[in-house]
């Protein structure tokens, strides 16, 4: 096991940690733009498909099925996104 | 250096969880976590920003565009099916990717194990999600579970068996087994179940992320799939508690499917929109509890202007909000706060139930489970245990639905029967409409 | 910057964050045990002097004083943890 | 292979922290943290056992067993000063270790100034919470500001010319500085500011060993010391609020030594033992606020002893403990605690300052500061806008102090001169062990 994998793991379980810490703290109302809102992150599969992409711009079929794994990723996050402000406009109002 | 940027957009998703802990900095929140994405993609990006050819951008920016149209289309109603379908993207975003990797033949054998399991669970969460979605439109009823349980074990065992025997080209076959294993598995689960489905495929659809992280290593990857993961698992075990079933009972499946007898002892007492008016006007202090129903029938608005005409008239109006009400975590509030309804009066299980004694009238708007007294008395219901809003100890119940047919737990609601419970038999939006127009004439 | 450096400043970010999070949970009625037994835990400086001592044997100037290092960070957390776990003995009796 | 156990290790003390949060769960999280310090250093050690000499095994084995006894010796009482020699070492250590580090010649620029930063911070903290515990116990008086100001000031000088000019031999003026630096400022600070200071002091510690951490290159004192840092900083400002005072305003000293006009209007209403038993045998509610006195006469016995006569007799008691009650954040919980007075019997200022009004008696033992109402009223007063217990509320107070001084801010307390304010002067002790005695007679 290599150093960096060592804290990789590490990284791994404080972030799992502070996930499960700060989301219990989310009051009820707010569980609808939570769960839109943490949707869109997990869009972030974009960053993979960013970093792979020019190891295959040669293979066609290769390059699509990244092509389609990007499309997805940038729907979800720029949707998600973008509805969980719509919703969470509704809330600021109220101040 | 800009490889480095993901430590701030670590920091920035981090940042963004603890103040979407309020109703006041949620906004800013989503901005910082909006903030992080961005930062992540640069950083990913690295300058070199020629690597990428047209289409490249183009799929970018015309998925982009998509995203934008139909988020702005929905309709709150449609919030659970929006966030199934994301989900179901995410996912399969996660599966594609990692089936690329996996062509890569210079992957270590843990990177090409952590490899499959990103592809199963993203190509699995892709598949349940659209079933899900498919279910929550109504358009699929749950086949015969243990046909189909026999289907999904097999399924599993070939699964487990290509990947020991045949790994070189087996990918594809594990692509299509975790496409009919999410089928089959989510075609199982009741339809007002789905909500605690695409919560758990949520956080699958997180862990396939983080799995990606670990092939592509990219930390922050890892970490924005850990905070979906543990986000996920949440709202997941919450659901559950809330309907005081376990995770485990909800994804075996074939709950609401079970025949019991639904038969009334008694007729319940029926009434109108201009009496309910009336009754309402002698009320200090006036609870609504909203459930599925209202949001079926689009009802917020009419809710917002009965809420409207009573406080004009000095009658105390709070909004009782059970934790599964309507067909996701949080429904109800969403749609209430669509019309402007203040989130302060809007009150938890554990915040209102002490007040219903003390409470005139009580206005159930299409809910039902979430209201049945059998939850506390019987101990062969199958909603046995679950805490629901003791509206029964007020005063006087209004209930407005369309009929006396039983809500998604498929079990009668001995409330309706109740000698202070009245029922208006309507549509929740035209009933109300019409008691804020007798309300003029009163 | 390594990505080592890199990991280590997130994990530090990380950790720090977490401290912050779970400390303000702490209630009044423990801030003492809390006191001395984070106290306690900032004699985890021992480890340091278990790293270095073997680079410094052959001198016994920097030995003597890595032994100091050393008696004060065991006495730190030894007697730390000791009279931290006194104190939560009396708050467990009352259960 | 065991370098990797402090994974472990870091989970442990994560851990720790949080089932911290519940006094039922606490001492099982002080076994966690013990475990985790454990495993940190196995992992140290690397099996390489063999690698260290009798004379290493021996301070360790010296230092536990010293380390033992006094923390099994001392007395609750003296808490304070016991953390704050605590601190010393730890400071004192990383000091020592970054001293050593800065030898090795190796070292590249960016560890140089971190092992500089981690030798300052320690050393600092070294001294300064010497002097800190020697304040604690009286054995100094603050000295002129001023000129200790500017002394500061030239040593802090001093040690930034050393640094640029002259790198390589400077290290041991660097700890001199350092030293004075720590003596210089905490000199100047108000003795009962003292745990203010220990808690920053801590804090400071802690990002020390958190340095050393960066120069070992070890993730685990890293993670340690980031911990240690936060728990000294929040627990800072805790202390801070309370007081309503800003950290900057308590470390700049000086704070309690201005002469206030401390003259009283008229004459308060002493009263003895046994009138206090009668009055307090007709209430029905008592609230007990501990304060710094009882500490000083070690008068926690006697507290349980009538908390135990006035149960017997069906009297309702309370315990209301202001944040900065006595020498150190949760003192008062601690001394309760260890009569076994229940927690669940000591309310914080927020949930009590409500109930005053409603409580017959209000026994105040030892406190002056905390139930001071010029908090509220005097806006000239230095403790203006600190939030106070609000006892004066209550139908009738009893205070039970030696003499009509006053507390540590140095100001008088018109509470003992209002009309419902009895005053028993005497020992804590002593007077609470009477009170009980007249009981048996009552
Ligand atoms: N929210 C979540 O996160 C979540 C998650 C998992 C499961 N669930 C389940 O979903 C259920 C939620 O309870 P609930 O009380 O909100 O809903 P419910 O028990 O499903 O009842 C909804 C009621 O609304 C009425 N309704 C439907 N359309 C209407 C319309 N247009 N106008 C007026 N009434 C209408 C229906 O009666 P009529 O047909 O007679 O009108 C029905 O009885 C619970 O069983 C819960 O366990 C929720
Ligand atoms: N706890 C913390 O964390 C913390 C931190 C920073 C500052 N402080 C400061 O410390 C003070 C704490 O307030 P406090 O109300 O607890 O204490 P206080 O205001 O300092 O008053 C203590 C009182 O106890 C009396 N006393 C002393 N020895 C006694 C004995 N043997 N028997 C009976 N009475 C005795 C003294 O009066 P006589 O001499 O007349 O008996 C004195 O007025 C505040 O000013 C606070 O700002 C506390």
């Amino acid at each position: 096991m290599t150093e960096i994998f060592l804290y990789t793991l590490l990284i791994t379980a404080m972030a799992s940690f502070i996930g499960y810490e700060l989301i219990s703290k989310i009051p009820q109302t707010l569980h609808t733009p939570l769960m839109s809102g943490s949707n869109a992150i997990s869009g972030i599969t974009l960053i993979a498909g960013i970093l792979i992409y020019p190891n295959v711009v040669d293979d066609i079929l290769l390059k699509t099925i990244v092509l389609i794994g990007v499309s997805f990723a940038t729907m979800n996050i720029v949707g998600g996104f973008s509805v969980t402000g719509r919703i969470l406009e509704m809330f600021k109002k109220n101040d | 250096m800009t490889e480095s940027l993901y430590l701030i957009s670590a920091v920035l998703f981090i940042l963004a969880l603890k103040l979407f802990s309020r109703p006041s900095t949620a906004f800013r929140a989503n901005n910082l976590a909006i903030g992080g994405m961005v930062l992540a993609i640069i950083s990913a990006f690295n300058l070199k920003f020629a690597d990428y050819d047209g289409v490249f951008y183009l799929v970018i920016l015309v998925s982009a565009g998509l995203g934008v149209v139909v988020s702005n289309r929905v309709q709150m109603t449609q919030m659970p099916e929006l966030v199934g379908i994301f989900n179901g993207l995410g996912g399969g975003a996660s599966g594609a990717i990692a089936y690329v990797e996996l062509s890569n033949s210079t992957l270590v054998l843990s990177d090409f194990s952590v490899a499959i399991f990103s592809m199963t669970v993203g190509v699995f969460t892709f598949s349940g999600s659209l079933i899900a979605v498919a279910k929550l439109r109504g358009k699929l009823n749950s086949f015969n579970a243990t046909v189909i349980n026999i289907l999904s074990g097999v399924l599993l065992g070939g699964v487990i068996a290509l990947l020991i025997t045949k790994i070189d080209y087996s990918t594809e076959y594990i692509i299509i087994l975790s496409l009919l294993l999410g089928i089959s598995r989510v075609v199982l689960i009741g339809g007002a179940d789905m909500p605690v489905v695409i919560a758990f495929l949520n956080s699958l659809s997180g862990i396939a992320a983080m799995a990606a992280g670990f092939i592509v290593n990219s930390i922050i990857l890892i970490i924005a799939g850990a905070l979906v993961g543990a986000s996920g698992i949440i709202l997941t075990l919450l659901m559950c508690s809330a309907m005081n079933r376990t995770i485990y009972q909800v994804l075996k499946g074939g709950f609401g499917t079970t025949k019991i007898n639904n038969e009334y002892a008694k007729d319940p007492i029926s009434t109108s929109a201009e009496d309910i008016a009336i009754q309402l006007s002698y009320a200090e202090s006036v609870v609504i509890v909203p459930g599925y129903g209202m949001a079926v029938a689009q009802a917020q608005s009419a809710v917002k202007e009965l809420t409207n005409t009573l406080k004009s008239k000095n009658i105390g109006v709070k909004f009782a909000i059970h934790p599964v009400a309507g067909r996701m975590p949080g429904h109800m509030n969403v749609l209430l706060a669509e019309v402007d309804i203040d989130y302060e009066d809007m009150f938890t299980l554990e915040d209102i139930n002490s007040e219903f004694s003390a409470t005139d009238v009580v206005l159930v708007i299409g809910a039902n489970d979430v209201v049945n007294p059998l939850a506390r008395t019987d101990e062969d219901s199958p909603i046995y245990g679950m805490p629901i809003l003791d509206v029964d100890m007020a005063k006087q119940v209004v209930v407005i639905k369309r009929s006396m047919s039983p809500g998604y737990a498929g079990i009668a609601n001995p409330l309706f029967i109740e000698e202070n419970t009245k029922m208006l038999f309507a549509d929740a939006k035209e009933g109300l409409e019409n008691i804020v127009k007798s309300f003029e004439l009163v």
